[in-house]
């Protein structure tokens, strides 16, 4: 049901670890499944120089998280915020329908670890909103029941 | 290729060699309607009403209490709905149970939508019915007790004797969901006093498809699918004859050496679940430790989630399954868990193995040398896992 | 033993060789349950989704238009009451046909008992829907008209287009009954305007206990069967995947040569009817002459009874029917000789012979002669036939 591309980071997951006395942490919760992403920065010179995840969820989800520190690092905390999660699963050669949610997942905990960053150093993002509690999505098209 | 380890048995079983054998010549020879009159008609007609026969005694029943299904889940559907529709007059009110398969509990609140009220039943933490509970939940509107005889996804079997005894001193007609029981536990419905039974082929490697409602004499039962003159006019549709031939002869070869394999599943059963418990720790048994299906393991890991155990495992050509099988593209914990207490995220991570009549100890080392390792990378992966860690370290 | 010429196609057909090989691998092998997430279940999910793929391009369908069913009465159920449902709020009133198959009728009857208001039309002397009728009775209450695609006993196919374009002019949903057409006549929903049709595997030479629902997208479909999340949540139960897969094949051989062997079959029909009504006095075709499926042939005898008349043929080897086998065991006359304006006594004397892939001229030939001293016979000993010869000799 995953792509090859969703295995792989499935099975090997890049950047999943923690990072002691990171820039920015991010932790959130899924509220259509309850799994949970947390993201580390560490951030120089508004580059993201380094970046860790954990995961407790689904395949997608952790395919979703590493795929999505492979897209951030080495990016501007700009650049990194205009990266969504169709991207991430484009990436990924594409997501199962029913598991489009969770690559929100990454969007939101990154955007969470970001958040963080910029509380904890003063800085005001444009257009960055605070994390939410839980995430929600669009509706699928799928006509109700 | 890796060999796969088939451990999901309650999700689906393989039609066995003789069965498909016993199957065969009802696809391309004796192929005719049952309800035709002429001779050629006969065999499929005679397979018909001895399959028939072989179901009535595997389960203490007459014949014509037997009628033949598409499925486990119309048979759940037409006795729920059925009696509610022919009952209606006497009262509006069903009991059932919070740990009812979907079969169940679907119809149940399809009938809420419709006048009618449902008490759902909480479970004990071992998924257990409180009987007290449902003494006291009967009035004078019940007309149906539905609970299940065994579970799916975490194997307790319940008191169902004492169910039928209550229902029977009140009045109320009682079913039970039997599709994970057959084959594995004995079943009469005489001495537990049901009154409606619901029964799936493909559990006990019989064919997909076909099903039994058994209902007892006494019951007004309604058709739910309305056609022709099939099964006394009670459910339409041309017979699926090969699937009902199937159906039997599986249940007639899962009867016949129950008690020697149910009792070697029960060991391996428990010695998969010790080795497991004592290898890999913040691990807890779902369910009854005893009152329990013989081929029923349900483990809960705490800080990892289900669906990342099912794939690591499958890639070691292990098929286990987390929750119940028609459920696995839902997102929810599973509501089985849910009922015994468990929280949300440790319902999440759970791993349920049903033994067959494959299945070998070595298939059990070989399950626990795998997950050992896989829950480890998991939890590595966890930030519940940190969090506990750095609270409690 | 002698042959047997199987002329009851409309009955049952056996299971193709080609149709069973597809299916035998998902019975032992590729058994995983769909909706399992290991990869062992990928061969029985894909062949679920391939096989819906074909019957949907069968019919000009979207696969996700197309949900399976455990027979063709499941199907017409689901239709029927399922628009019943969610429509509810819309009206109450239902317009059908009086030679719908009792799968039908009998679901429209349900419905007239749980308040809704059910018309039958009339059919003319051929068994055509009165399309003027129709017109008028549809009212602002009317959200349904299901009327068959061709009837199972005298083989009169509907204006089905005709009835698609006025149920789209006065917005009303339009459900056909196909199982006997699929596989006989093209079969496009889009083309024909229809919004719902069911279909049965085991009338084209697939497995028995297998059926198609195909409900256009824009139709607001509730489940008719609750449980698992299966069929996209509108039909649970796990899915029968040998004979899903079986069905396909036989739907996709059938329509391969579809359009040779209807015009083969219609020749022998020609032939086989020509043939009795010049050797058999006072007989009549039922049915209409030219819109009629290529494999139906109903004629009635006048002062004979049908079963006796099948007992004798089945002596000679021959399988018949008179009205539908699955009312065979009804003692009264067909509904829809009735309805097509026959008197009892007549309608009691038909015989329907249905054509196959296997029918030959030869069989033709047995057939008539056959039938010739069986009638002869049967008038003999008619009190009737008596009658009749003092009357008028
Ligand atoms: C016109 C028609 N509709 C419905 C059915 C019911 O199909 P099944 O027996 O597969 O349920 C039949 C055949 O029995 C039929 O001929
Ligand atoms: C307890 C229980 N009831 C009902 C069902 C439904 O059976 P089926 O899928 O054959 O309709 C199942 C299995 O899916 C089950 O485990
Ligand atoms: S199901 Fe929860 S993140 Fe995928
Ligand atoms: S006399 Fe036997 S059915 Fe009429």
């Amino acid at each position: 049901m995953y792509s090859e591309k969703v295995m792989d980071h499935f099975t090997n997951p890049r950047n999943m670890g923690e990072i002691e006395n990171a820039d920015g942490v991010g932790t959130v919760g899924n509220a259509k499944c309850g799994d949970i992403m947390r993201i580390y920065l560490k951030v120089e010179n508004n580059v993201i120089q380094d970046v860790r995840f954990k995961t407790f969820g689904c395949g997608a989800a952790v395919a979703t998280s590493s795929m999505a520190t492979e897209l951030v690092k080495g990016k501007t905390i700009q650049q990194a915020l205009e990266i969504t999660n169709a991207a991430v699963a484009e990436a990924l050669d594409g997501l199962p329908k029913a598991k489009v949610h969770c690559s929100l997942l990454a969007e939101e905990a990154l955007h969470a670890a970001i958040w963080d960053y910029a509380q904890k150093n003063g800085i005001v993002i444009e257009g960055l909103e605070p994390p939410k509690e839980d995430i929600h999505e669009e509706e699928e098209d799928e006509d109700e029941d | 290729m890796k060999e796969t380890i088939y451990l999901d048995h309650a999700a689906t079983t393989p039609v066995k060699q003789e069965v498909l054998e016993a199957m065969l010549p009802f696809f391309t020879e004796s192929f005719g309607n049952p309800s035709s009159i002429y001779s050629f008609a006969q065999d499929s007609k005679q397979a018909l009403e001895e399959a028939r026969e072989t179901i009535a005694k595997g389960i203490g029943a007459l014949d014509r209490e037997i009628y033949f299904t598409g499925s486990g889940t119309e048979a759940d559907n037409w006795a729920i709905k059925g009696v509610a529709e022919s009952y209606r007059s006497k009262g509006n009110h069903i009991i059932t149970s919070k740990v009812e398969h979907h079969a169940v509990l679907h119809a149940c609140e399809y009938l809420e939508k419709n006048g009618f009220e449902v008490t759902y039943l909480d479970v004990d933490a071992d998924g257990i019915v409180d009987l007290e509970q449902l003494k006291s939940s009967i009035k004078d509107t019940t007309i149906l007790i539905t609970i299940m005889f065994a579970n799916n996804e975490i194997g307790t079997v319940q008191p169902i004797r004492e169910i039928g005894r209550i229902a029977k001193e009140r009045g109320v007609l009682f079913h039970t969901d039997a599709v994970q029981a057959i084959g594995h536990v004995p079943v009469d419905v005489n001495d537990l006093g049901v009154d409606l039974l619901s029964i799936s082929g493909h559990k006990f490697y019989g064919p997909k498809g076909v099903g039994v409602l058994y209902a007892r004499k006494t019951v007004k039962l309604k058709a739910f699918i309305h056609g022709g003159g099939q099964e006394r006019g009670r459910r339409g549709g041309t017979e699926n004859v090969p699937g009902i031939v199937g159906m039997a002869k599986a249940m007639e070869l899962a009867l016949a050496d129950m008690e020697e394999e149910s009792a070697r599943q029960r060991e391996l059963r428990d010695y998969v679940k010790e080795r497991i418990l004592e290898k890999v720790p913040y691990a807890r048994l779902n369910g009854h430790p005893e009152k329990r299906l013989p081929n029923n393991v349900n483990i809960s890991f705490r800080f990892i989630e289900g669906e990342s155990l099912l794939i690591m495992l499958d890639m070691k050509g292990i098929c286990a399954s987390s929750g119940s099988a028609c459920t696995s593209g839902s997102l929810d914990p599973s509501h089985v868990l849910l009922a015994i207490g468990l929280p949300h995220e440790i319902a999440h991570g759970s791993l349920r193995i049903s033994l067959g009549e494959s299945s070998t100890r070595e298939d059990m080392d070989t399950l626990v040398e795998a997950l050992v390792p896989i829950v480890e990378k998991l939890r590595a992966m966890s930030p519940l896992y940190e969090d506990f860690v750095k609270n409690n370290g």
